[in-house]
């Protein structure tokens, strides 16, 4: 029994930290975002393939680094610190997941390789998101069809955008038509690749939050210590600090769920669904009270485009209901709480 | 006591209903953060001064009805109920004006009011500064007195509506060397002077619903001043208190909202109970709807038997911004991934109100007195706990 | 339109108000509910009935003073406030209710000139309540029984007492047989007199829960005014400061939804189950806030029997669930809310 | 990260549960705030102690059995799932004893400790005074050095099991005229010494859970100081931080508690889903429950590997009384109007504990330090935010 991370796991994570702080500074993705179409930087991307991120999870046998969920999981809660639109970990960790566990050898070979070089941008359409984001600059998008595994290229789809609050979310309605081009899984094999995505999905959603959290209470603390009203910082009032400890608290105790969920997933567990849907309600409800006391403690500020905070609490709103909303990961607990044969008490966590 | 409506105000509640079914637009305006949006939301307010609607609680001779709160109250149910739109000029006819009606000289009356009520005037606040906003007696922009004229210098921030208003409404120090909340005077003056600077300021959903005013010797006529010179700062409490007290925020609208809440929970119904939590909200959201209507039914009875508005400004404040956080939120749990899309994306059709909503909901316990601000009033004023 | 109190309503409270604050301090109450069997002092009901509070509901032919359900719950949040025993409105305000609704005269005029005289306590059993308070003392229980009224002696029933953590509370499981003997209602009569029964008993349970909660409020502003930490009253704290702020939000909020469900009881309206239960549920979130913050404010002090404020804690936990717990009222108010032909939004209100 | 228990943990929660099952009283022991309670209570740490069990974490030849925080992690699950009776000398064998174990002589060790492992000494604390609680450096009470011995004069408030303990620790004023957290000493000593009156404070529940303590010029031995003369700040400190980090509170209560929610719930469910809100509040309190398990197992790991505790002890206490609150308060809403009933009355057969439990719950928010305290102590200390 021993949960706490490698020092290989936390020293990946920390230098993937160290290089977000340099290269993903807040005004660099803004630019992005309200600059460009698409939203995203080929700079960028490529500089997060040197880093080795878009490799992570592909098989050492088609090129990759083969590490699993508990990698992923530290280096999300990164991704969501520094606001890196969250279609990274849809693309190498959920969708590399997805075309690692078919058979076709061949299109695993071309896609695989393809994201170790990071010259490939995967999307995913499943029922979960009625919208599918990073659709038109995929390069291979793969979508659910009663949990059949299909696959097509943007130009084989039709596109509609719907934009986001969160400015880098780049969504779209799709419109397409599953034929046996496009099938390359049945939906035998399917249903168990489908369901892995969604539960990885989830957790990527988690950690990401957990991030956010963090990011928010770290701006909500740094701007209540700048600024003064009634001759003080705001910070030394104690309904702000309060605000603030509150903040600590959820991400203090949504952090060890995530990590349990994490390891479930990479290790299999009986009831990793309400695992993993009780680390997702567990880190969203971090972010959406940091959201809500970050902005409180920026007052007008926190409702401005200039304010950084926005970008984070735009994203935690967002998060809230991507690969699955509340709803759907209350239900999924309950199911497993509520079950006649629930194993509950002192001595059934493990 | 007696709940029922006087034949009068069912009368009142009929009439203003038939003038909005045959007015109010039958498609929604543009936001007034827009330019476009700015001038449909005047034209609509000319239209409703045509009626004295735009105003009914003023007197008639300044172009309202001279109704009570009770008619008040009625109309403003009617007028949420139509889903008629945003009131541009709230600033000047909600706020301002009950302030100009005490403490303004008949001139002043004779010359701002009728062009507020048909919103040929339309006003923006001055009242936060860089370095005051819940803090509001650290006001450091100046008015300094030269002859007939002020001369205004500093800087003013968040004010709401100022980037398409045409006149301001706000406190500046004109004395010189005073501290905190002596020496400030409460001038108005129009935004296209010489000398101001309004730059925009963009909010969450990217519309510059508030500016930063820059005032660089600024000159304006002492006539724009309002009560005494270094009253200001009583004169502004009163506006305060106006604003945070009954006229800010009508309870029909967060009726309104309820009602929409409850429409959405049961065509959704199925699906929301999934999670329990919801079904909770909604019940609870309804209920304090009817809570904060009730109230403010009793404060404006109360009013009429001549009683002050007190606390209610401060416990009103909480009440009904924390209302409205949380029957935005539900909403947005209710849409789930829908929840994100932007008014104008194609998948957000009849869901547009609830994103908007929410963002404006969420600054509800920020303006007009940060709600911690508001319970340290409650606590010192209306509890008498000790001061920190 | 005007939804406030005459002055002859609030000079009756005021003049009840005053009495209290003298005659019902809580070391007097203390000492009755801890010194004797019953609780009750026959001195202080004498004191009651000289202030006409036994008498107000019997209509003035029996020699009472007809006052109607508006009295009652400007006068009920008083006895709340100083914390007189919940059975007196269950005697003089349900009970004398239940009684003038009666067709049998001589039973009337019997009891209901009891009741004026102070001579009659009077005990309520009913499904709502699975222990019936006071009933050993009482000269009357009336009992529901599928909704036919009876009428018993408390020598006719078996009685077990049952401790309540409020030390004022005296309740007993009975132990009885129907017969035509006690019987003095039959259903179809009787449906409409419980009903309106239940529905003053929770509004007289609404109105002392505001009451309880405006008393501790008022015992946790001054108890954080007189206790010094770190060299200031902690009520100078912004916490503690904004526990209080939020106790006196909901009860001002709360108070206006009681005053409109009392009306229409006094009036009758189509949607009283609602706005009674409203109410009582409003009523009842400012009474339980009061009492978590209240003691929060008194620390280790509100932890103890000695300070005051746990008699009044004590009350309002008993009450949360008599006359209809939570889940009852709730109920009530989503069968109307969510009916389909409800009736909500601006303008539907009165 | 390995969440499997090893061979040897599996077989050590086996013996734990196997002599549990054996030995736990088969009915609840009476409350341990009576003095047959007491005694009671007494007696099964005694049995308990026979096999280690009393002090699992401690060294073997002080009575425990070296057990790692894995392993007391284990027992308490094992201790909570058998309901065995609550720990009456808790405040001996897990607040004072990681302190005497750090800072005791090798003398005051084996004078203290076996005779505590066994509870032929149970112990109170002494840190608050009327004056001082969360302020704990606000203490008066003197400790005047003459000779071999302390005077000791003052008083101590809130003592818990002060009515029927055999010692006390606590601090003491050492140094004339210091102030704050300076000139305190730790001094240990038998509650029967001449000069001590033990004053019983009933609580809520009616029972003397706690004592106000007067010492009138009580006499201690200098060998009973812990630690140096003035240090007792730093010592007390360290056993701040052991009471509000693990040691205290450990998960499984809180996973009991949770599991028999569930299961009440459940025999309820259908009266119980009148109030979505139940549902709701049954589900979040299991899964915080679970949060609180794994982020004390993850603590456990980092402590393994030579972390030291940190803010764990603040965000600790303020996550598991709030959450023993809420879960108590969800129960007494399931139970509605047998909710208010005494543990002896004949119709709280089943549900006796809930009651005693949701008052026990209400004091989690305030002792051991406010959790006001702790939300400054959070912000102040792990955020780095101002001081006031």
């Amino acid at each position: 029994m021993n949960f706490s991370f490698d020092d290989q796991q936390v020293q990946f994570r920390d230098a993937v930290r160290s290089f977000l702080v340099v290269q993903a500074a807040p005004e660099v993705l803004r630019e992005h975002w309200e600059t460009t179409d698409s939203g995203r930087s080929p700079e960028m991307r490529q500089k997060i393939t040197e880093q080795g991120l878009t490799a992570l999870s592909v098989p050492e046998a088609y090129g990759g680094l083969q590490q699993g969920d508990l990698d992923w999981v530290l280096l999300l809660q990164e991704v969501g610190y520094h606001g890196i639109p969250d279609s990274l970990s849809d693309a190498a960790y959920v969708g590399v997941g997805i075309v690692a566990a078919l058979e076709d050898e061949a299109f695993k070979s071309e896609w695989l390789g393809r994201m170790c070089e990071g010259k490939a941008r995967l999307a995913i359409s499943h029922p979960l998101n009625p919208l599918v984001h990073d659709a038109q600059i995929a390069d291979l998008i793969l979508l659910w069809h009663n949990d059949e595994v299909h696959a097509a290229t943007p130009d084989q789809v039709g596109l509609e955008l719907n934009p986001s609050i969160d400015a880098s979310r780049r969504l779209y309605k799709l419109d397409w038509t599953p034929s046996d081009a496009t099938r390359v899984c049945d939906a035998a094999s399917g249903k168990a690749i489908w369901a892995q995505a969604v539960n990885r999905a989830a957790v990527a959603v988690g950690a990401q939050m957990v991030g956010l959290a963090q990011r928010m209470l770290d701006l909500g603390v740094d701007y209540s210590a700048q600024r003064k009203q009634f001759g003080k910082p705001i910070g030394s009032f104690q309904a702000i600090k309060h605000q603030m400890a509150d903040i600590a608290v959820k991400i203090e105790f949504a952090r060890p769920v995530l990590h349990r969920a994490a390891y479930a997933l990479q290790h299999g567990d009986a009831t990793l669904e309400a695992k993993v849907s009780h680390a997702r309600l567990a880190c969203a409800e971090a972010a959406l009270l940091a959201a809500r006391n970050a902005m409180q403690a920026h007052g007008a500020m926190g409702y401005t485009w200039e304010a950084d905070l926005q970008m984070f609490m735009k994203r935690a709103w967002a998060l809230e209901s991507f690969w699955g909303d509340r709803l759907f990961h209350k239900q999924r607990v309950a199911q497993a709480l509520f079950a006649a044969d629930a194993q509950i008490g002192p001595g059934t966590t493990f | 006591m007696d709940l029922n409506y006087t034949q009068e105000q069912q009368q009142f509640r009929a009439t203003v209903r038939g003038w909005l079914e045959a007015h109010v637009p039958s498609a929604p305006l543009p936001s007034f953060d827009t330019e476009e949006g700015f001038a449909a939301h005047r034209q609509w307010e000319a239209k409703l001064a045509s009626q004295g609607y735009s105003a009914v609680t003023w007197p008639k001779d300044l172009g309202g009805l001279g109704a009570d709160l009770i008619e008040w109250l009625i109309f403003e149910e009617e007028y949420w109920r139509a889903g008629a739109p945003g009131r541009v000029n709230q600033n000047g006819i909600f706020l301002l004006a009950p302030t100009l009606m005490e403490y303004g000289t008949a001139e002043q009356k004779a010359r701002f009011l009728p062009r507020m009520a048909t919103s040929e005037d339309t006003w923006a606040q001055g009242w936060s500064e860089p370095g005051a906003g819940s803090d509001m007696a650290a006001i450091r922009s100046t008015a300094r007195r030269e002859g007939d004229e002020f001369v205004i210098n500093g800087q003013k921030i968040w004010s709401t509506r100022a980037v398409y208003a045409d006149w301001l409404f706000g406190l500046f120090r004109s004395e010189s060397g005073s501290s905190r909340h002596h020496g400030l005077s409460f001038i108005l003056m129009p935004l296209d002077l010489p000398g101001i600077t309004v730059r925009p300021i963009r909010q969450l959903n990217g519309l510059p619903g508030f500016a930063e005013i820059f005032f660089d010797n600024v000159r304006v006529p002492a006539n724009n001043l309002l009560g005494g010179e270094g009253e200001g700062w009583r004169i502004a409490m009163a506006t305060a208190g106006f604003e945070r007290g009954l006229m800010l925020r009508s309870p029909a609208r967060f009726q309104k909202t309820a009602a929409d809440l409850v429409a959405l929970y049961q065509a959704n119904r199925e699906r929301c109970d999934a999670d329990p939590a919801i079904r909770d909200a909604v019940m609870k959201c309804w209920m304090d709807a009817e809570a904060y209507t009730l109230a403010t039914y009793a404060t404006a009875s109360r009013l009429a038997k001549g009683a002050k508005i007190g606390a209610e400004a401060s416990t009103n404040k909480i009440f009904w911004s924390e209302l409205d956080v949380k029957m935005h939120e539900t909403a947005m749990s209710i849409l789930g991934a829908r929840a994100e899309l932007m008014p104008h994306a194609p998948r957000a059709e009849g869901i547009a109100q609830w994103l908007d909503g929410f963002l404006f909901s969420l600054a509800g316990p920020i303006y007009a007195g940060t709600n911690e601000i508001q319970r340290n009033i409650i606590a010192e004023r209306m509890l008498g706990m000790p001061r920190a």
